[in-house]
């Protein structure tokens, strides 16, 4: 039997998730090829992902039945436009963590073997087989393993640093986590005893809206919502955002927050569309808008640069679910509906690869610097211009200015906001863009003042450039959005261009 | 000759039920450590020999009989063990105890 | 059908009313201890409701991991804390809405599901399919066949989840006793009453692990609790000074706890052969499953019982 | 009367009496019991609904996806207690007042 690799139903999304597990796996035996072996499963989880998306464009969206067990029995694995660009995504972020990563948590510069550089890879493997996982599953209860698996290697990033705040940072984490885990599974268990499957395209078939499965729903969204540090429920992220090492840090901002959103996203606007109220979405709409403004002023307070980006993540995630009145409302924003969808997933995407970038800059700061107090990065552009140049990117792309990929998708969600007579929406994004800028603005101009910096320990051009990749990417993201449009409009729930009904 | 099989089966289980009953109470109102221990190992190892004898009869061959004979024996065993080391953490908490004073 | 109201029905009522009461002991207690045990006990009461709603696997699962293997690392942590008594509660001003909210919350959900539970027609459409293609699983227990067949990528992510939360917990060591063997040191008198159970126990332990693991394939049982067995046993054997803790840095102990998942993930790599992703041929069900089966057993029981032993700690 | 309604009821009764624990309690083990109850209750909801609509026994799927859950269960309960051990450790060394409750300071559960 020959690998046919060309062929349309190969199964390429598998591997997505076959390949960093692998990885762990032998990255937990040999310390000494675990930076080699992580690099290359990284790379092979893009490759994979890039050549899904050919497929994906061209053939539609591609279904993986594992053990050629078809649903209601067996569990589907599903690359959709959305499901593809999070796991191209994936691979770009986790690439960049693994490069910048290689210094501090090498084997071989540290003999004999220490407790971070040994447990840093596996983790980190972990992390993304789990948020690959969970983007490609189409299972609500194989989603549960999959955020459980993402939830404990993520926590234990958070805790690697081995400090006291960031035992505390990883047990609070985990304690939301877990509850969150725990309301998801009663909406799982209640959605299986009610309908008999677990496959969200067999549910959006058989859904009919019973009590119990209005309750499923509700118990789903407030697990996810935990997991994603909606408003009220974001106080465990910031200290653990910046509790972990930079290359966690990045991981962990960039990605472990998304799952939850997507398959939010994938309950309510596939499996379940007929159940949401123009209640409820403006409902949902008034979380996102509390964490955009709450996250942007407790960005403005801090003194240390990783708070100031972790606080910011919280503003970040609570412009996605606008998507839920913007995209979901009635019949009279329908040609704006399908754009307010792909706008929230162009954040999300944006989000991800400026997020990388500031949290590898923030890193390449804390060595240069021996901390992240604002204080300390005065004058520092003259010092690392690449670092502070990424840092710059990446904060273009997070205020929404133009060309970058978060204007592309903040444009989109305020012309829907307008067009669909929304504009409440449409002055939170607004509000939300300027707070940013002013957050942003503090950092930005401590790095390029005139006065001189202090004493800075080198760090090499190299690494410093991987954070500059990322936050080009997140700006040619917006320049060249032509193609990312096309793929996210792949398979895109028929709920995303019509409203909930 | 099943109503006399069943009636056995179900003295026995009383016979067995009165003995954890008996060992449950000593438990519960012994003063120390290890007069409850006495309590609850007599009264258990009993109890639950008594209801593995209830239950031989029920069994449906010889190998369910032979399984039932060891989960006592090795209960027992643990029961055994356990309540020598509870007993022996008893007495060292007790020396430690007596030194600092009450 | 049976009558309306038996004996069994009594039986059922009592055993909910114990379980129920269990639980808000174990939540109410003072004493951390106490709590612990009480955990314990639910556990085991638990795993009996599962017998009588004729879940087998799950009673197991439940009484070896759930009560056993729980109940042992909540013990552990107590022990190492060294305290029993939860420390008073800080007054403040929020106190009562601490508390208010989260019974009303409680409160408000047990109603909603107790009242969905009545009202609701449920609905369990799967068991016909999964009896449906028994044969092609080469096992005859349904369980299993679900567990490593039907939707064995559920198991593989799921041994991967152990396997994470295995190096999360290595990760909480101290960075100047890493390579050090796991746990506290164990000091056992060599003819002690625990050495001489830890000499005498094993072997039953592992013909008693191997049965299930055994049985498991046709009728109740399987690799995760037959691995909690021989955790169970390897524990002991190195409580009683049998053999040595393992240390994690060792090539031999991580081998072990790798081994299942790695070969789960490699046969379910080999699934791309078939354009399809873990496939187990039905040519070669029963040897291929239970060759996963005992190399998760192998694994799971490593795993486990480096869980238990934490990590590596100074001696006080 | 189906003889699983009983354990459904309890099931959701243990929902209830877990979720408070785990929101109510200070002390981070007390937590964790909570969080296990919390579960099983989960669990035996799972179960004996299945068992409700068959008429009979648990079906083979919830059976397996509950032995997944209660793993998963336990391994994530390893961790945090693995966490809190070292967490108590760092105090031993350098102790701080109150900082082993782990939200005495920060308002986590009543916003």
């Amino acid at each position: 039997m020959l690998l046919d690799l060309a062929a349309p139903d190969f199964p390429w999304i598998a591997l997505s998730v076959a390949i960093p597990l692998f990885a762990a796996l032998i990255a937990a035996l040999s310390s000494a090829l675990a930076p080699v072996v992580a690099m290359i499963a990284a790379l092979l989880c893009l490759g994979a992902a890039l050549w899904t998306a050919v497929l994906v464009t061209t053939h539609g969206a591609q279904e993986v039945a594992v053990g050629a067990w078809p649903p209601p029995l067996g569990i589907v694995l599903r690359a959709d436009g959305l499901a593809v660009a999070m796991l191209i995504t994936a691979g770009l972020v986790s690439i960049a963590a693994f490069a910048f990563a290689r210094q501090a948590f090498s084997a071989r510069t540290q003999t004999p073997e220490t407790r971070s550089a040994y447990s840093f890879w596996p983790l980190g493997l972990c992390v993304l087989a789990g948020v690959n996982a969970a983007f490609v599953s189409n299972d609500l209860f194989n989603l549960y393993v999959a955020l459980e698996l993402t939830t404990i290697a993520a926590a234990a990033l958070v805790a690697m640093s081995g400090s006291r705040a960031a035992f505390e940072a990883a047990i609070r984490y985990l304690m939301f986590a877990l509850l969150g885990s725990l309301f998801y599974l009663l909406g799982v268990v209640l959605t299986y005893s009610t309908h008999g499957v677990l496959d969200i395209r067999l549910l959006a078939i058989s859904a009919e809206s019973g009590p119990s499965t209005i309750a499923a729903a509700a118990l789903m969204s407030a697990g996810l919502m935990t997991k994603m540090a909606l408003f009220p429920l974001h106080a465990w992220l910031p200290p653990a955002h910046s509790a972990a090492p930079a290359p966690a840090s990045a991981l962990l901002s960039a990605l472990v927050v998304k799952p939850p959103f997507v398959i939010l996203l994938r309950i309510w606007f596939e499996a379940m569309p007929e159940l949401v109220t123009p209640t409820l979405a403006q409902a949902f709409g008034a979380l996102g808008a509390c964490g955009v403004l709450l996250g942007s002023i407790l960005a403005m307070r801090q003194e240390r640069l990783k708070l100031v980006v972790a606080y910011s993540t919280v503003a970040q995630l609570g412009y996605l679910v606008l998507v839920f009145p913007l995209a979901g409302g009635g019949g009279a924003q329908q040609p704006w509906a399908a754009g307010a969808w792909t706008g929230a997933i162009f954040l999300t995407l944006s989000h991800a690869l400026a997020k990388g970038a500031m949290f590898l800059a923030a890193g390449a700061f804390v060595e240069a610097r021996g901390n992240d107090r604002l204080d300390s990065l005065v004058g520092l552009a003259r010092e690392m211009p690449i670092s502070c140049f990424a840092f710059g990117l990446a904060a273009v792309s997070l205020m929404g200015l133009p060309p970058s990929g978060g204007f592309t998708g903040k444009y989109l969600l305020l012309t829907s906001s307008f067009a669909s007579g929304q504009w409440w929406w449409g002055i939170v994004l607004v509000v939300g863009g300027l707070l940013s800028a002013v957050y942003l603005f503090g950092p930005l101009s401590l790095m390029f003042a005139r006065e001189p910096a202090l004493a800075v320990t080198p760090v090499s051009r190299a690494r410093q450039s991987i954070a500059l990749l990322l936050g080009l990417l997140s700006i040619l993201l917006g320049l060249f959005s032509e193609a990312p449009y096309r793929l996210l409009q792949v398979d895109r729930p028929g709920a995303a261009a019509e409203g909930f009904t | 000759m099943s109503v006399i099989v069943t009636a056995t089966t179900i003295l026995l289980l009383l016979i067995g039920v009165a003995f954890f009953l008996a060992g449950s109470m000593g438990l519960l109102r012994f003063p120390d450590v290890h007069a409850r221990l006495h309590a609850l190992t007599k009264a258990d190892n009993l109890g639950l020999g008594f209801i593995t004898l209830a239950l031989l009869p029920q069994a449906a061959d010889v190998w369910i009989a032979s399984k039932l004979v060891m989960i006592w024996l090795l209960t027992m065993l643990a029961a055994a063990t356990v309540s020598q080391l509870i007993a022996r953490s008893a007495l060292h908490e007790e020396d430690v105890k007596q030194e600092p004073g009450p | 059908m049976a009558p309306a109201f038996s004996a069994l029905t009594l039986f059922d009522v009592v055993l909910c009313v114990l379980i129920i009461g269990v639980a808000l002991c174990s939540s109410s207690v003072r004493d951390l201890f106490a709590a612990t045990v009480l955990l314990i006990i639910y556990g085991v009461f638990v795993a009996i409701a599962w017998v009588r709603l004729g879940a087998v696997d799950v009673a197991l699962a439940e009484a070896a991991i759930g009560a056993g293997l729980t109940g042992v690392l909540l013990i552990g942590a107590v022990a190492r804390l060294k305290i029993t008594e939860s420390p008073a509660a800080a007054v403040s001003r929020w106190q009562f809405a601490a508390k208010v909210i989260p019974a009303s919350l409680g409160l408000l959900i047990a109603s909603g599901l107790a009242y969905l539970v009545l009202t609701v027609e449920w609905r369990e459409t799967l068991q016909a399919p999964v009896l449906a293609n028994l044969p092609d699983t080469g096992v005859l227990n349904p369980v299993t066949a679900v567990l490593l067949n039907y939707r064995a990528y559920d198991t593989l992510l799921e041994t991967s989840v152990l396997f994470a939360a295995l190096i999360a917990s290595w990760c909480t060591t101290h960075d100047d006793l890493w390579g050090e063997r796991a746990g506290l040191r164990q000091h056992t008198r060599r003819a002690g009453i625990l050495a001489t159970f830890g000499r005498f126990l094993p072997p039953i332990g592992l013909i008693v692990g191997i049965h299930i693991f055994w049985a498991g394939a046709d009728k109740w049982g399987g690799a995760f609790q037959a691995g909690t067995i021989f955790a169970a046993v390897w524990i002991l054997a190195i409580m009683a000074g049998v053999i040595d803790a393992p240390n994690a840095t060792g090539r031999s102990i991580r081998s072990f706890a790798v081994a299942g998942p790695m070969f789960f993930t490699f046969v379910a790599l080999t699934g791309v052969l078939a354009q399809s992703f873990l496939i187990i041929p039905v040519m070669v069900a029963k040897p291929l499953t239970l060759a996963i089966e005992a190399c998760l057993t192998l694994s799971i029981a490593a795993t486990l019982m480096l869980l238990v032993l934490g990590a590596p700690r100074r001696s006080a | 009367m189906n003889g699983s309604i009983p354990f459904a009821l309890c099931g959701a009764v243990l929902v209830g009496i877990g979720l408070y624990g785990v929101m109510a309690h200070d002390h981070l083990l007390r937590r964790l019991i909570a969080f296990n109850v919390t579960g099983s209750g989960v669990f035996l909801l799972f179960g004996s609904l299945s068992a409700l609509s068959s008429g009979g026994a648990t079906g083979a799927v919830p059976q397996a996806l509950i032995i997944t859950g209660i793993v998963v269960a336990v391994a994530s309960t390893a961790f945090v207690l693995a966490l809190v051990v070292r967490l108590k450790e760092e105090d031993v060394d350098a102790p701080a007042p109150g900082a082993f409750e782990g939200s005495s300071e920060h308002d986590d559960h009543a916003p």
